[in-house]
């Protein structure tokens, strides 16, 4: 992807890399299997940020002294490290916001109230998390829109055969690029020609995708794509709204205050450019420094290097569980991994996911047990929770392989 | 740390096993759904209470052990109890559960939990206490609902 | 404030807790005058932050794991520790934010459009920042409410004596509790009650004051408070709003997603309780460590001693600008420093500020030179801009004494 | 770390304390308002255009010595020269503050900015950079209203 990043990465110095990984629980190291969820940090990411705080903190674009000029310009330098990270057309396309929820949010609430009418339909699908559903859900109830949902086939696909119906006279088709729970990767490109055809506005949630592969918001060509730092090696606290110059154009602004506005008097305001309009009261520099290291860091590493590890992993992790477990354990989705990311939601011998994630932690194994924010999925999937393994740059064959034998003790204490 | 043994009690697996008072109840019975938004349970209690007595309580729903196990006790350590007595249970659990809630009251340390002692262990493991409580809550909820 | 705040801190010691302050340009240390907006961190909140990345990052509210677990009590223990510092009756009043902005929007748009009609009005002052226009003039084009604004007095207080003509049928009272501008501390109590027995909702702006002194927000009685971590010593990227139990329960979500809900259908969702209910998605983890800890520093060094101290060098500072240039410098606001706080906008010789700024970086003297946010209460001063120096716990006479030398250097260049 | 003298040069506080061109144009003149966010600089620009021509420029408003002084030395470099040799002046002024923008001819490095070149020294000092081009861009958006 960059030009910097190796042909075959030190997955060993990686590992290396990160010091939450570095440490011991009762004498056991920590087998961190929820990336997912949230991912850990590299030292050059904690060191940029704590160094930026030490040297250079100062407010930004506001101040016109020189430490103020230099945060300006990391701050600034950190969205153009975004922008080409997605290989978006301008670094103004990058709107920096508090996580991936909130730029959803943003597109819903100031896109929707203004493109919006009773009866509006926006398509979603069966397989969204939580933050690209609620939104539209308040305004079903603020406007009176009508929400669609594309179902699933059988193995956790996106069920595109009766796609065009439901994009009939529909207005917005707002979707995952990959699934938080059955780990499933969508045809993004053919989602957003299908979404054209039908002259709807277009936003995909990449927060499960972004991490774990090269992305082209180019050649995607959606509206929006909304992203958390936190999922990709950054800090918490920060997230992105990418948007097509023109649809950020044209969008109201989301948040008052300062920086947004290019003037205010007692009788009104008028908004300054793109992408300041959507980036209301000080914004969060250091953790935008921290985002910038992580895109630095990503890309050291290449992201087609990291989707290949992923993938190498997951089937390892799929086929492990198979020869250990047979039809004892359920792993949801596709088997392909050529069609999913690192993401493996299990069900095992009847064992509640929160007995089994309990059982794992003795072993210092961090799954997430619950509903991953996608109860409907989970409705769907006929389960209330399951267990959910997720993996990064920084797993290893030995991640596994503690996953698969913690799996056992559960059995052994629950007797099934 | 303490060890998985002080969660999973012998008594606890066995309740969780064979749940007592599944199920439910037909109406005029009050029904409740409770859920744990972080592990994605979700209950349903059924209350049956006349001349302020508990006369009937079933769950349905599914749980981990811990959920379902003491949703199981606490139907047994309420059926037949007066409202009141019901009230102090729930507050004695609590207690027992380290949630600091205004109003226990001095008679209720006197008031036995019998198999529930087996919970004790869940206080070790916060994260849990929201499992064992789920049904608990509920069933206020329930109470308060009857009036 | 604190049974562990010292009778009378060790200023010099404080200031070298301060990374950034130690640092030189050119030689020379900086002079950090722009806490009014934002402030520099502490080694104890820096490494805060860098610990719980290195040790112990995990998500929050969602998985079971001991790591995670421990990152929960890390976030919910930083809350506990806000709300102690505000003296707020329950943690569950303390919701986290993006900032101060987002925490004022929250409840302008929350509050307002479930309880707003066309033709309300919602009082405002005069010197408010924009954070605290913006929002509510967003309603005006939504709903169509009106706009009030308290008047002011020569000497840059809130002008009280037309309050309840303003307040008659009025439904909401927003005031800042100091002004960014002019230093102003206003009478929060008077305006709570005045507020109060016209039955509006009260909300106050406590961004500039809650990290100068102490802060009560039980004997404020107001609805809401909302300020901001960066400027209380703690990191970017979040704020508070405190709502009262009452309002808080009622108040309906402002985002949708992850965190925030009880259920989700296909069909609709139900709120979590308060606070998760306002915290949707992955919230700013790392920072409501850092804000727990600035919290820490704070109180350690005692929120009336900082009082006291910045006390003492706003009235050096008046005393030495007066001294040295008489009617050649204006200082806006009023000179009785028990009514003020260390923000201090002056006006220099006919020179422009953003050139006196400019001249005082060349000594690296770091003042804001601009409208501060605050357009409407500048053009009400008369003035497109101002140098704003502002004064923190950190500071001391030789950072007044080089502001004051710093102003004849520009005088020398523009021959005024 | 350029000194301030690279900044503040003669030239530039002669035409900021003896701004050229100051004050308004009546209608049909078309009037343009400018803000620089940054530093709360406002600046009214009217434009006078017949026949391709700029035939007249004024400007109004407050600001800094850079912003002022650009403003002045802008009117004298423009004023009496048609559309077309304005819009390449502009271009010019522009790579000068080393603003990228898309359509510099090559004709444009050719054209003389005279005092303006005096400015030249903004460049060391980024965020000034705005100061220097805030007249330039709402004459810009003037042209542009003028069709
Ligand atoms: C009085 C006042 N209100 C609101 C704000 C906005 O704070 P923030 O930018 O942190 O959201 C500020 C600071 O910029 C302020 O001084
Ligand atoms: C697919 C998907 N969308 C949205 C989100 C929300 O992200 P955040 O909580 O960072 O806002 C998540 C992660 O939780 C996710 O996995």
């Amino acid at each position: 992807m960059t030009p910097s990043a190796v042909a075959s990465p030190d997955w060993q110095r990686i590992r290396s890399d990160f010091p939450v990984l570095r440490r011991e629980i009762d004498g056991r190291p920590i087998v961190y299997l929820d990336s997912a969820n949230t991912s850990q940090k590299p030292e050059s990411v904690i060191d940029a940020m704590a160094s930026f705080m030490r040297e250079g903190y100062a407010p930004i674009n506001r101040s016109a002294y020189r430490l103020a000029a230099a945060a300006t310009d990391a701050y600034e330098g950190a969205r153009s490290k975004v922008a080409r990270f997605i290989n978006a057309a301008r670094p103004e396309e990058v709107v920096f916001t508090r996580n991936a929820t909130e730029a959803l949010n943003m597109v819903a609430q100031s896109w929707g109230r203004k493109n919006l009418r009773p009866g509006d339909a926006v398509v979603l699908s069966h397989m969204e998390h939580h933050a690209n559903i609620v939104p539209w859900q308040m305004l079903v109830d603020q406007i009176g829109i009508e929400l669609r949902f594309i179902p699933l086939t059988d193995d956790g696909l996106l069920d595109l055969d009766g796609l065009s119906a439901l994009l009939d006279g529909a207005r917005v088709l707002s979707v995952t690029a990959m699934s938080n729970v059955l780990g499933t990767i969508n045809p993004v490109e053919r989602l957003v020609a299908a979404g054209r055809a039908a002259d709807c506005m277009v936003m995909i949630d990449a927060c499960q995708s972004v991490p774990h592969g090269i992305t082209d918001v180019q050649a995607w060509g959606a509206d929006f794509v909304a992203f958390s730092g936190h999922k990709m090696l950054g800090p918490s606290g920060i997230g992105v709204l990418w948007g097509s110059s023109e649809q950020l154009e044209l969008l109201p602004p989301f948040l008052g205050g300062g920086n947004m506005i290019d003037d205010v008097r007692l009788d009104g305001f008028t908004c300054a450019p793109v992408p300041a309009k959507f980036e209301a009261g000080t914004p969060a520099i250091v953790e935008a420094v921290g985002l910038g290291a992580a895109v630095d860091y990503l890309e050291s590493v290449g992201m087609a290097n990291i989707r290949r590890h992923e993938m190498g992993l997951t089937r390892y992790a799929i086929d492990s569980l198979r020869a250990r477990y047979g039809d004892d354990v359920v792993i949801h989705g596709t088997d392909n991994v050529e069609l999913r990311g690192g993401v493996l939601s299990i069900a095992f011998r009847d064992i509640h996911p929160h007995d089994l994630s309990q059982v794992l932690d003795e072993s210092n194994v961090c799954v997430r047990a619950g509903h991953h924010c996608a109860k409907p999925l989970m409705r769907l999937l006929g389960a209330n929770a399951t267990v959910r393994a997720s993996l990064y740059l920084y797993n290893d064959r030995s991640d596994v392989d503690a996953l698969v034998e913690g799996l056992d003790g559960a059995s052994d204490i629950f007797g099934l | 740390m303490p060890g998985l043994e002080d969660l999973y009690r012998e008594i606890i697996l066995d309740h969780y096993k064979n749940p007592r008072n599944r199920g439910e109840l037909p109406e005029p019975a009050i029904s409740v759904e409770g859920h744990n938004p972080l592990c994605g349970d979700e209950i349903t209690l059924y209350l049956d209470v006349a001349d302020d007595v508990v006369r009937d309580v079933k769950v349905s729903g599914q749980g981990c052990s811990i959920s379902q196990s003491s949703a199981s006790m606490m139907t047994q350590a309420v059926i037949g109890r007066s409202v009141t007595e019901v009230r102090a249970v729930i507050r004695r659990f609590k207690s027992m559960m380290a949630i600091e809630e205004d109003g226990l009251e001095a008679t209720d340390a006197e008031i036995s939990l019998g198999d529930l002692e087996a919970l004790q262990g869940v206080v070790k493991f916060p994260v849990r206490i929201k499992c064992a409580t789920l049904s608990w809550n509920t069933l206020i909820q329930a109470l308060d609902e009857a009036g």
